[in-house]
């Protein structure tokens, strides 16, 4: 057991530092070519990479001021791009590939829908098989990217007579096809373009636009949304993105909000779990690492990590008093170079109610650790085996107990 | 004894509703770049003052009905309930400032306007940076023959861009106590501008004076600030017992009708609990506020920890019932067109205004002492 | 609306007060005949008193030091000797009511059984019916008082072949029949005799002692556990029988904890629960004295009391810090004339567990409120409708979801 | 890098699991007035001395196995999961002391002792309503010759009525400062008597000391205290998350079995994710836990950081899965006869020993920013 991670000397460090130093501002065309936008998959994409030199690479690219193509393209790098390595067509991956991990072509998921919510299985979207086509009609919403996006990964139902997770298939769609609309949603924060609403109508798909077979939506869905990137990603607001408790602790220190007892035991108890919160995913890396089976940790941290976020940017605001109501008022004052949208507390405060409401809502990534976990009996979905379109399938109605 | 409301209170409350339902709507609000002046802030203060609610707590004497705090709840619920946008806190801080501090020569020349609706008021107290309690070190006053004129900045004064006067806090030169001054709000050297607040249903400013020519509230001692601030948490901690009423409601509707895997999502014990802890917060809060505005009402010694009280016990309440409400709701309840947000906003803004529940329940401990010694 | 109580000159008082004066340690069959043990009854048991004049008793008799007959005969007083009034013979109430509220026969409740916890409907006990009398086996769990009844409320199951509700029958047993074992349970603290275990082996129960129909049991329990008495009890640990939040803050005071900012917020929350608590049990009062529909509070006031009570001996003994984990150290000095049971601080914080465990247990409330108070949809029992003896009933297996 | 445990580490552990679910019982504390005795205390400490582990930390070249806080924590965690009565912990801190602040001497003479499990130890630091940091005002030492005379009393000493030889803090007159001292249990001066202390699976007592006749531990500094707290600490955090581990499984496991309304408990969303966060709890105390065994073990300058961190998180998390274990097992975990309260009294216990958590988060924050410095 060893808590340091690669050193400044690491050989493998030193040869990514020189690359990056011979290009300081790379295409992510030269990224991907690389292997440095997918460095864990195989060659010609990526360098086959364990998670060390994942982990360097990341740190390097940092370092050098670059940012990620998982930053620029993340649908495509961190969750759905990798199918077409297992499911897709030598014709699929030669054509989508490249530009994805290049981030030239960026990616969009095209999964909830408006009556869904949580419960994705649902979904009413179709896709219907005419000849050489698939004409999807069907309304998607929470699309972040839609409206940045060359390309949209699409579950649509293919089959309304099959049980509802039965009938689903996954394609890859030109988002410029005629009949799709991308309308921007505004957040609680006053932000538009974090979500977008997606409208299909009459959306004509070429059949070779399918990935894998049909009825395997829901299946290639599932895998897409639990990849999960190995990086030492700090643990904070916004799903990482935002400010961490170490931010937190400091910044309260600057402004000598420690001073007061209670601020300081909330930010001490911030600390402490933002500090597990890193623990438990140095714990994930080293069982890849280890070619163990994962742990628990993936499943708990995502159950832990949001609610940490929201207290971080909550204490904060809390800590700033009416001030924080004023909007883009910082409660600290900025620290050097920091410009991303989430390294805004303010913004990131109001942002916060998202992170619970992801595909996985706080409620659904319990339900998970508790029945894959602990062995607890599973929910039961009264709507899970009948057919979709059956007129008694209780995904239609209430089911109220007597 | 008896601890449940009169039939005229609930007929008051329910003239109220059915008043503020009719007038009030919060649809102009839910659409990009919208700001208070969209939700009809200046004409539902005229249906107020209408209403006679302008003059509710000004003495008979002086044009008004001369009610209690019993009934100002009665209205601030609905009014917190629909959140209602107008300069109605304002006016009323400022109102009960000149009812309490006024000589009787200020009190008869300004509150019959201000029943009327004719005046608005807003309480500016806070400097920046600080709270409403002071200590107003960055606003002076210096006499100037038998006016004053005064020096500083102010800031989250609600209402003060609508307002017709200013009540200002400020210090005096050869003393170290507040004392209270009346500024028109067109006296040169007075400069209002709005404040970029999240709570787009209330309308707050800074004001700057420069060398700004005021009048002294004559009657006001150094009691007049807790008088005044106890009423100030009153107010607040019912807008937000109704309010928290208002958004269990809407999430617990939809709880009822929204399906997810079969079945309507409030049959799920984690949303169904959720639902049940906000109700009981929901009575726990509007019990704090019955209480500390009969209390209030009645001059009674246990008025000032009630009211920090239901203040304290209702902001912490009422933000995480409005943030648990989102939740319940979903991706949707995070837009900006659904009301959910303009809901959450207030509260927080509640939350902060007039000192934060960490600074109340420090006070109450206090007072509880106090009293069972 | 008037929070003031009845106050000291009020007439009733008076006339109460010159009772007590004139019988300084009266007997329970004293207070019974005066109408004082359940002033809400009807003549000749009680006095049809309002709310206002069962507090004024309340108060009064608490003034004179007397014990009143709902503490040492709870089972009988509260909750079920009232059912004789409704559903009771003249026999029985002739044989049963007068011992039972001046205290003379106590009682206990023969409710919950080990296997069924809060699903008391599920219960195993049978009665069989043989001729004169029933024939009564099984086993009772968590009875308060067996050891000390001669009366036992029995529920038991006299047709197995009903629904799990509809085949329960009331019966008012004798405790010292042949076949009544009682067994003291030591909880968790070390005390004994607060619960009893009680055996039935082939108990006879004369058929007369049937309390309204067979298959009436289920609901007549179930009025009777939700019986409460008018009293402004104190809102405190363990049911309002402990310390109170004001006791905890006067406590802390005195020993100079509030210093600590952290332990006088904790406090000040505590406090404000506390009185939010009263206040809630006064609305419960004026509602029963302006005769309307008694709103929620009362199911509110239950849920939230429980842990307010856990919170304040929990925080009563963390601030005491390792002397608190010598048995019988009290946190604070003794107030004057305090002896029962529940003012031991100590004591009160190690029995605190049970008070969420009682026969709604916080969850069962939760449901309760959430359903009945907001209307949500109830949770599904698959048991409640079969047979409880059908072999497929599935009382007596999971149900696990696929 | 490698954040998990080595193969050597895991088969430590096993060796350690295997022994103690082999000597461990604590049925005969499930009877009423039990007391630490009855589970075997005496015994268990003869398996415990045979596995080695009275001289696990000691260095080879004095009879021990020279290992670290890594290999200790393979070991605790088994035992906080079992809750093992052992004169163990007493020993250990005091073998620590004479390790660090022995002089050569001291150690050659002593650690060979403690190796064999032939020489218990206790450490005997806080005095009556204080804290086991001091400032030992109560407790004096003054020079006789070549020995000291100690006179004071101490409490909440673990394993003293057990110990051959005490570890005392006190007082000498010319200085400020803590100086530590040895003492015979059987030199006269010294009382030992147990507390009536509520976890019964650990030994507490009280030592009075009257002139008792004691050795200086030679080379102990100012630095021997945090050195030891934060090994105490750590030995603490990781019984608490092996026995916070141990009550989730056990609570789980109930609720994979009882049925209630026709469904086995653990499918209801209250139990369910109360059992979720409980796990979620128990791998960050855990996680905690390795991290500051790694740090200590090689004294690494974010060791006194992470034990702080480790033992105020998992305290914390521990007493409170302990209460919701008993919740979930409803009525029958409230009783003497399950073994829930041990853990629970356990959790509480710990919690208090060696400062509680509140105390550690505020000491977090000095650390925190000085390690950011």
């Amino acid at each position: 057991m060893d808590f340091e991670l690669p050193g400044e000397d690491d050989p493998r460090r030193q040869k990514v530092r020189a690359w990056f130093a011979a290009r300081p501002r790379p295409t992510g065309r030269e990224l991907a070519e690389a292997g440095y936008a997918t460095p864990h998959w195989p060659k010609p994409w990526g360098l086959a990479a364990g998670p060390e030199l994942q982990l360097i690479i990341d740190e390097e690219m940092k370092r050098a001021g670059v940012t990620a193509p998982s930053l620029v393209n993340p649908v495509a790098v961190n969750n759905c791009a990798q199918s077409l390595l297992t499911q897709g067509t030598p014709a699929q991956r030669e054509r989508f590939l490249m530009p994805a991990i290049a981030a030239e072509e960026i990616w969009c998921m095209l999964f909830s829908e408006p009556s869904g919510g949580s419960d994705l299985g649902s979904l009413r979207t179709q896709a219907r098989r005419e000849g050489d086509h698939y004409v999807v009609n069907g309304q998607k919403i929470w699309t972040s990217l839609a409206h940045k996006s060359k390309i949209g990964v699409l579950v649509a139902r293919t089959d309304p007579a099959a049980p509802k997770h039965a009938g689903l298939s996954q394609f890859l769609i030109d988002m410029d096809s005629p009949g799709v609309t991308v309308r921007p949603i505004i957040d609680l924060s006053g932000h538009e373009n974090e979500y977008n609403e997606v409208f299909l109508e009459d959306v004509v798909v070429p059949a070779d636009r399918l990935l894998g077979q049909e009825g395997e939506g829901w299946a290639i869905s599932m895998r897409q949304l639990q990849t999960e990137r190995v990086a030492l990603s700090k643990p904070g607001a916004i799903w990482g993105a935002g400010p961490s408790a170490r931010e937190l602790v400091t910044g309260l220190a600057k402004i000598g909000a420690l001073d007061d007892p209670l601020v300081r035991d909330e930010a001490a108890s911030l600390y402490i779990e933002g500090e597990i919160l890193r623990l438990l995913a140095y714990r994930s890396l080293s069982d890849r690492m280890n070619a163990r089976t994962p742990g628990p940790e993936g499943a708990i941290r995502k159950m832990m990590a949001a609610p940490h976020g929201q207290k971080i940017v909550e204490l904060a605001k809390r800590v700033q008093g009416p001030t924080g109501l004023i909007e883009g008022r910082q409660p600290f004052p900025a620290g050097p170079g920091r410009k991303a949208l989430f390294d805004d507390w303010d913004y990131a405060f109001w942002f916060s109610p998202a992170v619970t409401l992801g595909v996985g809502t706080q409620e659904i990534l319990k339900n998970v650790v508790g029945e894959r976990m602990l062995g607890l009996p599973r929910e039961h979905d009264p709507s899970a085996r009948s057919p979709w379109n059956s007129p008694a399938a209780p995904a239609k109605r209430a089911e109220v107990a007597a | 004894m008896n601890f449940s409301l009169s039939d005229d209170h609930q007929t008051l409350k329910d003239s109220a509703r059915v008043f503020l339902n009719e007038t009030i709507s919060l649809k102009p609000l839910l659409v990009p770049g919208a700001t208070v002046a969209d939700a009809g802030y200046a004409a539902n203060w005229t249906g107020i003052a209408r209403m006679g609610w302008a003059g509710l707590m000004i003495p008979e004497e002086y044009g008004g009905s001369g009610l209690s705090c019993l009934e100002l709840v009665m209205i601030v619920e609905e009014m917190g309930r629909t959140l209602a946008p107008s300069p109605f806190l304002g006016t009323l801080l400022g109102c009960l400032a000149i009812l309490a501090g006024g000589s009787e020569e200020q009190r008869g020349r300004l509150l019959p306007r201000i029943a009327e609706g004719e005046l608005t008021l807003a309480v500016a107290l806070a400097e920046p940076g600080g709270r409403e309690d002071g200590p107003d070190t960055g606003t002076s006053a210096t006499r100037d023959g038998d006016r004053w004129r005064l020096t500083g900045a102010k800031t989250f004064v609600v209402d003060a861009a609508a307002a017709g006067m200013l009540v200002v806090t400020a210090r005096v030169e050869e003393s170290d106590a507040r004392r209270w001054f009346l500024i028109g709000a067109d006296e040169p050297g007075v400069t209002v501008s709005p404040l970029a607040w999240r709570d787009i249903t209330r309308q707050v400013g800074e004001v700057t004076l420069a060398g700004a020519r005021g009048e002294l509230l004559e009657a006001a001692g150094q009691a007049l600030w807790p008088w005044l601030r106890d009423r100030a948490l009153l107010v607040l901690a019912a807008e937000n017992a109704a309010g928290h009423r208002h958004v269990l409601d809407g999430a617990a509707d939809y709880a009822r009708q929204r399906i997810a895997f079969g079945r309507p999502i409030g049959a799920y014990q984690a949303i169904k609990h959720a639902l049940a802890d906000m109700l009981g917060q929901a009575e726990s809060a509007r019990a704090a506020v019955l209480y500390a505005a009969w209390a209030l009402a009645k001059d009674d010694s246990r008025g000032p920890l009630a009211a920090a009280m239901a203040k304290a016990y209702s902001s912490d309440a009422y933000v995480e019932a409005a943030q648990k409400a989102i939740q319940i709701f979903g991706a949707i309840g995070f837009t900006w067109e659904m009301e959910n947000h303009l809901y959450l906003k207030r509260a927080i803004s509640n939350a902060q205004l007039f000192g934060d529940a960490a600074g109340h329940r420090a006070r109450v401990i206090d007072l509880a002492l106090a009293e069972a010694a």
